[in-house]
């Protein structure tokens, strides 16, 4: 993994990456967006930390890569072929994002603001963003705005990734992915852990999609964890701004770096194990069952599980952590908590006692107050109807008050940041 | 509540119709009933029937409380 | 200077023990007993004003004694009350429970006292007062006096307490937001470690967790034991005279049965809103069995029905939140002579 | 299987299926599902499906099996545990929510229920 650090992004006649620098040719990449038919229009605006600027609603949040060497492209089913990916080189534009919006349904919701009290919340207000606003033909349905919207985020990155292509970075970062065979073979003293990685995948806005396929129409299985840096998995997911898993979280996943960081020393990372959070009941019980009978067969004497979105997915979560607990193998869970606007209420929406060691990423329903700022990109009017937001949330003065559920990232349940409850 | 009635000294049979509940609450002496909307009664039969199903019912939690336990007990049939 | 007010019962104010417990309360100036280990700890800083004691005995049975110990602490305008700590003393620990709860929301004033994990004042009274985690007798006095003593300070300064873990409180139930020093997945990594070495971990979301009575003997002598009705399901007079909320009530509803041969719905029905009342409402019998016990008091199965029955509304789920009206309506029980319960639940 | 829901567009798409049509809102269908558990019903799909927070929502479709047997405590733990979360969101009342939602905004919450109830009961 190629790092390539970059500070700051501004508009360009090339579009180049020069020094930590990222120009971007606005006209080139919006008509490359544009070539997609659904949209009528594209608009391209820049966002820098710092800044007195407020982006919602926010769809999805990407960060630009590139493949240097090794089988495949970054994003296999998108933007490349369907080829296993994790090996090799891969450069990553460190720093900077992609972010999409447009109204997709009336109560879209999200918001990154760039300075502020929202901006100590979501990760993605210390990056240099690009913001893309794209909006479709009349007569689109939602669900082909949706997928519109979707590849243009990912055409976008996809082309400032390309701009990095031939840079040799300054530092670069190794994952080692032995198979199963050699990992016992190179530390036979540690513990064998995984990762249970759980994905939102309940219909329209409530997906996520793996080598092009989503998720729901998927059996549990295994991915090596390097395969997630390049894209494998993205996110079509752009319900509950707080808990959601965005590309880049999938993309710069916590848990697989920090297993990784303590990997060969204290534990033995031994893959990453990919379930589904369904509608229906009896394939949340076939998932589960699948993430236990893997962790099994893989032999783990530990496994993380992490979670995304709210309400029914705890009853997931609670299922695989009972059920792999069950097998012997010893969990940490992460989640995110509704305890109300005054943390008094019961925080999930199902528990059990085998779940025994919790990580939270604090409560959705904390109420937080962000200031007005001068710039907005994006639909404002929204924010008194996106989760979290009530009426009344949008003040006359252009500050808002609602519940942390608003910022995009703010409780993430991979566990990125550092907010937490106790 | 069951249990601090019986922390209060005063032997309990709780009669109810989820026996985990029950037994998640610490009850123990349980006795299982029909059903949640009519635990002590079953709208489908007679009343005469019904009358008897409950007198049932009621007999089996009395003799629980005769009945001296270690831990969580249920008295089925 | 920091002024304090401390609350003890009768055998720490030197008064006597059970024989004393039906003291009423009293005022004296400066400290009492454990005071004047509170007021050593507070090096300067805080002074006891005046304590104020009450026999345990008298503060339980006696539901004024709650205003006059609180009109009796007004009076000093202090900045923080401390109660206790009442280690594993469970009527001592009930009343420092209801001083600190009823002080902190009548008064506003800070509060806090200390106990052990077994005392009934923790469950009831955890999310309305600090309660400090302490041994579970007088033995564990010094290091109780130490570990609260600052908080105590810093509770009188307006200072917001760190988590309970930290500071050594029981944890109150209500979630605070904090930033930690590493995010969630390395803290994540950090406790599976420690799980699979077998070392002690501490979860950041405590799972609701249960515990366990042991039963009580069997009774012996059925037919001429009295025997009380009890429901969880919400059966009250017609019309629900006390209000009983269709869930998590707040309260209970004791109603008398004497003379009452069989529940009709004319007479009772349901004021439960978690499951479908249609069939309780024909024939409340069916959640209450007043009927068929009055054949069992007829046929000499058992001695007699109480004259009352006591009704709540528990959610099957949270049976666990009626335990407060339990505490209460048990020692009614007992003063009625019930020697065996009937709990019917939906 | 029987389709609770009070969304007319999952009644019509489902017509020739066994849909029980809840003149409610999204809680009172919850407490119809209840009921049936009580009854001895399964549930077929999660009561709180998709991310849309209850208080947000006026829409709501369950599945619940159309046999009755002995009581299903999964189906009951989810139930009573879906109200009480309905029961708390409900503390932060939205008056934008319900009567007063513009009705593209409905029609849109309209689309996600059926669409996440679809993704549940395709080929079912």
């Amino acid at each position: 993994m190629g790092i390539i650090k970059i500070t700051d992004i501004q508009f360009a006649a090339e579009s180049k990456v020069e020094g930590s620098v990222l120009y971007v040719n606005r006209d080139e990449l919006k008509a490359h967006i544009l070539e997609d038919e659904t949209l009528a229009s594209c608009e391209l605006d820049i966002a820098k930390p710092g800044e007195s600027v407020r982006i919602t609603p926010v769809k999805d949040v990407i960060e630009p890569r590139v493949k240097v060497s090794g089988e495949g492209g970054v994003f296999p089913g998108w933007m490349a072929k369907v080829k296993t990916v994790g090996s090799g080189r891969t450069n990553v534009l460190k720093g900077a994002a992609v972010v999409t919006t447009g109204k997709i349904v009336g109560f879209q919701e999200g918001i990154i603001d760039m300075c502020g009290e929202g901006a100590k919340y979501s990760p993605f207000s210390q990056l240099n963003n690009l913001v893309l606003c794209v909006e479709p033909v009349e007569g689109t349905l939602q669900h082909a705005y949706e997928k519109a919207v979707r590849l243009a985020g990912l055409k976008a990155a996809t082309y400032l990734g390309k701009l990095a292509k031939d840079i040799e970075a300054e530092e670069v970062r190794t994952y080692e992915t032995p198979t199963i065979t050699e990992g016992i073979k190179l530390y036979p003293d540690l513990p064998r852990v995984g990762y249970v990685l759980m994905l939102q995948s309940q219909g329209l806005l409530h997906d996520t999609y793996v080598y092009g396929v989503d998720a729901k129409q998927s059996l549990t299985t295994m991915l090596y964890p390097t395969e997630t840096m390049d894209g494998a998995i993205i996110s079509g997911n752009c319900v509950s701004a707080c808990d959601k898993n965005t590309t880049y979280h999938h993309l710069n996943n916590p848990v697989i770096e920090d297993l990784y960081a303590r990997h060969g020393k204290d534990l033995n990372f031994v893959g990453v194990i990919i379930t589904n959070e369904n509608v229906y009941l009896a394939d949340k019980e076939r998932s589960s069952d699948w993430s236990a009978k893997l962790c099994e067969y893989l032999g783990l004497d530990g496994a993380i599980i992490s979670q995304e979105g709210f309400g029914n997915p705890d009853t997931d979560l609670i299922m695989n952590c009972k059920k792999i607990e069950a097998k012997g193998v010893k969990t940490v869970i992460i989640t995110d908590e509704y305890a109300g606007q005054d943390g008094a209420s019961q925080s999930l929406a199902d528990a059990d006692i085998a779940a025994n060691a919790c990580v939270t990423g604090g409560n959705a329903n904390t109420v937080i107050h962000l200031p007005k700022m001068d710039k907005v990109i994006g639909h404002i009017e929204y924010v008194d109807k996106i989760a979290g937001g009530w009426s009344g949330s949008l003040q006359e003065d252009g500050s808002i008050v609602a519940e942390l559920q608003v910022i995009t990232g703010a409780t993430n349940e991979m566990g990125f940041n550092t907010f937490s409850a106790r | 509540m069951v249990k601090e009635i019986e922390r209060a000294g005063i032997p309990v049979v709780h009669m109810c119709t989820v026996v985990p509940i029950s037994l998640t609450v610490g009850a123990n002496r349980i006795v299982p009933t029909v059903a949640i909307p009519h635990p002590l009664g079953n709208p489908a039969l007679s009343h005469e029937e019904e009358h008897d199903l409950r007198k049932k019912l009621v007999g089996r939690a009395l003799k629980a409380l005769e009945t001296p336990v270690d831990g969580q007990t249920v008295f089925e049939e | 200077m920091i002024k304090v007010v401390h609350y003890i019962n009768q055998f720490y104010a030197g008064k006597g023990g059970e024989e004393m417990a039906n003291i009423p309360p009293e005022k004296v100036k400066g400290f009492v007993g454990p005071g004047m280990a509170f007021n050593a700890a507070f090096k300067g800083e805080a002074e006891i004003v005046a304590t104020v004691f009450c026999g345990d005995s008298y503060f339980n049975e006696n539901k004024e004694a709650i205003d006059t110990v609180i009109a009796m602490i007004k009076e000093e305008q202090p900045d923080i009350v401390i109660c206790g700590p009442a280690f594993n003393a469970g009527r001592y620990g009930v009343a420092c429970g209801t001083v600190a709860s009823e002080v902190k929301a009548q008064l506003g004033i800070p509060t806090l006292t200390g106990m052990y994990d077994e005392n009934p004042g923790v469950d009831m009274f955890k999310s309305k007062t600090i309660i400090m985690k302490t041994k579970d007798s007088a033995a564990g006095m010094r290091k109780a006096v130490a570990a609260m003593a600052p908080v105590a300070l810093r509770m009188a300064k307006g200072e917001e307490l760190g988590s309970a873990a930290a500071e050594g409180y029981f944890p109150t139930g209500i979630r605070k937001g904090l930033f930690e020093e590493k995010r969630g997945s390395a803290r994540a990594v950090d406790m599976l470690l420690k799980k699979l070495a077998g070392e002690e971990f501490e979860t950041e979301y405590p799972m609701p967790q249960f515990d366990r009575v042991q039963p009580n003997p069997a009774v012996v002598d059925l037919a001429h034991a009295k025997v009380a009705l009890v429901t969880s399901g919400g059966i009250v007079p017609k019309g629900n005279p006390d209000h009983i909320e269709s869930s998590s009530a707040s309260h209970y509803g004791k109603y008398d049965i004497e003379g009452v041969q069989v529940l009709t719905d004319k007479t009772y029905e349901t004021a439960h809103g978690g499951y479908d009342p249609v069939y309780a409402n024909a024939d409340p019998n069916r959640v209450l069995p007043v009927d068929v016990m009055r054949e069992f008091e007829k046929e000499g199965r058992i001695g007699e029905l109480s004259h009352y029955y006591y009704a709540t509304v528990g959610n099957g789920t949270a049976v666990a939140s009626a335990k407060k009206f339990a505490d209460t309506f048990s020692k009614e029980l007992i003063a009625d002579g019930v020697q065996a319960v009937i709990l019917t639940s939906t | 299987m029987i389709i609770l829901t009070n969304n007319p567009d999952v009644a019509q798409t489902f017509q020739d299926r066994n849909v029980l049509w809840v003149d409610g809102s999204y809680r009172d269908v919850l407490i119809e599902a209840r009921d049936m558990i009580h009854q001895g019903r399964r549930l077929l799909t999660h009561p709180l499906m998709g991310s849309l927070k209850p208080n947000e929502t006026p829409y709501r479709s369950v599945a619940v099996s159309s046999e009755q047997g002995d009581l299903d405590m999964d189906s009951l733990l989810l139930i009573e545990n879906a109200i009480e979360t309905f029961d708390k969101f409900a503390q932060v009342t939205r008056p934008d929510r319900g009567v007063n939602t513009p009705e593209r905004m409905l029609a849109d919450f309209r689309l996600i229920d059926l669409s996440l109830i679809e993704s549940a009961l395709e080929d079912r």
